[in-house]
């Protein structure tokens, strides 16, 4: 029988390799997979590149994963945020990579990485620093910069429920990246706050069919990264 | 600024708004439109912010805050959310600046500064990829520089890519011939703003005629 | 306030011309939009350019659209099917062109030409004749096709239920091209069984959202292409 | 042939089948197995055909067949699908054959004769996108051509995409070496399907082991 749930979340990440690349999912503090990103920390492993939208806030999550010096590359499109010291402190002393992207051409690569596209031509960036030293090429009169499909070896996502299958549905703006980097990695980590039964996810209003997750760990009530920062709290 | 814009906006466009300024032009929307506010972080059918006791953590906007979804809205993931970006389905974005060049080029996103954070978010892709462009600033610096220039010094968002500029001053478009100034403030001449403006302005042919209601001088 | 509904499936598509490029929506039966079509057949603009999985059969819906000498050129993949014998016949002829596409690549190309995206790189064609004459380009060793977007002028598409701000829902593999061909036309217009009030679709659920959608037009009880080719009907 | 490809379906395996004879492969699947059949169409977890009453015709297979979703299914749109077949996230398709080569080149979908209404469907982006392909296929046509041959003379579907073929004389793996025949079909010798193959056949090592229940001559 078919069945993606794992017991823990020590469990579900216990593969992740020193240098692996892993994608995180989350728009600012909604749909952070914090216990999956405490996983890691507790895992210990080091020189990951992260890809994410931000660098994560306060002392907890990603930005904690980060202040532990287990990231040496970030992908991102806005790595400062309200709280987010971490990142730019390391940044400022040469301690860790950044790769900007803007969050459209963020978004597309990773859609491209999980589609089997391995590059595609978006007009976001023409004309500015960003683009520099990438291809540029004109159609149909307007310029366009080659952008490259992006995969990973694991994502990490949050998600709301999920079945046995590895069907999932998310709450509201919590959704962001999670579906599309659910696709683009090799291993697909997820955690829900439920696992209903099979069939217990309408068909019609599945958002990440099972196929692209690969593990599914529960985490009844999961912490709100907005809720720990705004209490000061630090982890590990 | 935002009350002055929120006139602006066609009644059932879909409409971005930046972080910041921008964002206040939703409170100044006239009460007999409907807009749809698409936020890039995944919805479409932005309301106002929550009463404090129904804020969802995971209900945000892309500035991070707490908002609402009105009944209709939808909620999407990334690749979707900047299909409609990209795509030339969104009618209207408003962003703040740092810097408008006559010709239309936008920096809002860098200063360019030794040790500053880079960072863009989704401006370079509203940017190329919305219909009409408006930016909403102020005409100078808070030291006085100006912010309406010929060229940008800061690195660019976007090259001619903006329409129309709502500052504390005037309204000016982005026009072939030039930044041609529509609109003045009360209080506001001409020569104030051509004073404030890093290029060279070009009076509208609205601004002579005060019976228009769109000019009206100092 | 914003309602996309029309009255009629004749209002719905009156404003399309000759010449036009159509994206149609559906997968053999399943989701073609047959009074649209039957609109178009009454409406009788010709030279139109189609964009469509197949290309209809018996005749009636899309089959009888070619078979009324008002369409130029399909766009497709799998131009016959069982009961399909209007397009081959006019093709044998000479009097209709074909651009014959890997089903992933028209989907891919239509959802390109929806988000802004000119151009990709796809494996798929690689090494065959469908790549004649295209650009291919080598990626970490492994040779892929490029591949234009592809938008048109209008979209048909049949979805199950709709609200006023053009949100849909849609019925089983029914929703197959739908979504993506709303979001590559200047104008789509979709047939629906009921419209009902905002917030009658679960945000959660939509699955396309109503930016893409400009028409809306009720069809209660749409007809269904295969139910017609097995009575033997005939359009107009 | 269907009977015997099954049972080399893996358990918990994500599977496409072709139209034709590959679908005649999930009857035959063994109980103890779960299997998530793929239709390209849009539904992932697609059931057997449903009784006569219970037609949707608005649920179909890819072969345009009316058929069930278990609980448990998802439907996604066209480009959603493609990705699962592009992106490589389908462990296996079973497909047809018009010809195959000893590399692995597959001709499925045209004869490329004149007049012929070329078709193509999904068959270039499966081959190019699904981890493993199996062909099942009967060893030569009605006329007695063979349709394993050294070269493809039919246009092709995909290059040197084919890891294994089911005909009714043997099962053959594609290796870089050549066709190495795994196993024979009850009654069929080695000889035979050198014989009946238009390329260079390689006896494989379980072949001359009947003990292994794998092979088995004349």
């Amino acid at each position: 029988m078919i069945d993606k749930q794992v017991e823990s979340v020590a469990g579900a990440v216990d593969d992740v390799h020193d240098g692996a690349t892993v994608l995180i999912g989350g728009f600012g503090a909604a749909g952070s997979p914090i216990e999956l990103i405490h996983a890691l920390i507790d895992l210990g492993v080091k020189d990951l590149t992260v890809g994410s939208n931000n660098t994560g806030s306060g002392q907890v999550g990603l930005a904690a994963l980060i202040r532990n010096g287990q990231v040496s590359k970030m992908i991102c499109s806005f790595p400062r945020t309200a709280n987010s010291t971490v990142f730019p402190e390391l940044y400022r002393a040469g301690r860790i990579d950044l790769e900007l992207v803007p969050q459209g051409t963020l978004a597309e690569r990773i859609r491209a990485g999980g589609a089997g596209i391995p590059a595609f031509y978006t007009p976001s960036s023409v004309g500015t620093v960003l683009a520099e030293g990438k291809e540029t090429r004109r159609f149909d009169g307007q310029d366009y910069v080659m952008e490259y499909g992006l995969r990973a070896d694991f994502a990490l996502v949050k998600a709301k429920r999920a079945d046995r299958y590895g069907n999932l549905v998310y709450n509201k703006t919590a959704r962001n990246f999670g579906p599309i980097m659910c696709t683009a990695a090799e291993t697909a980590i997820v955690q829900v706050e439920e696992v209903v039964p099979a069939g217990g996810i309408d068909p019609e209003c599945v958002v990440t069919p099972g196929i692209f997750v690969d593990r599914v760990v529960v985490v009844r009530q999961p912490a709100q990264e907005s809720v720990l920062v705004q209490e000061g709290q630090v982890y590990p | 600024m935002a009350r002055r814009l929120a006139v602006d906006v066609p009644d059932g466009s879909y409409v971005n708004l930046g972080i910041g300024m921008p964002e206040l032009v939703a409170q100044f929307l006239p009460s007999d439109r409907e807009v749809l506010y698409h936020t890039e972080n995944g919805l479409l059918g932005m309301g106002p912010p929550p009463h404090p006791d129904g804020v969802d953590p995971e209900l945000i906007n892309a500035g991070k805050k707490p908002v609402t979804a009105i009944p209709g809205a939808a909620y999407f993931h990334h690749a979707d959310s900047f299909t409609m970006i990209r795509g030339g389905h969104i009618d209207l974005c408003v962003l703040g600046a740092m810097q408008v060049s006559a010709s239309g080029d936008l920096a809002n996103w860098s200063t360019g500064a030794e040790g500053a954070i880079p960072a863009v978010g989704g401006a370079m892709d509203l940017v190329q990829g919305v219909r009409t462009i408006y930016v909403i600033t102020r005409h100078a610096t808070k030291r006085g520089a100006p912010k309406i220039v010929s060229y940008c010094t800061f690195p660019l968002t976007g090259r001619a890519c903006v329409d129309r500029i709502y500052t504390d001053l005037a309204v000016m478009d982005v026009e072939p011939e030039g930044l041609v100034v529509s609109e003045l403030a009360p209080g506001v001449s001409f020569e104030q703003v051509r004073e404030a403006t890093d290029a060279d302005v070009i009076a509208g042919e609205g601004l002579a005629d005060p019976g228009t209601g769109k000019g009206g001088g100092a």
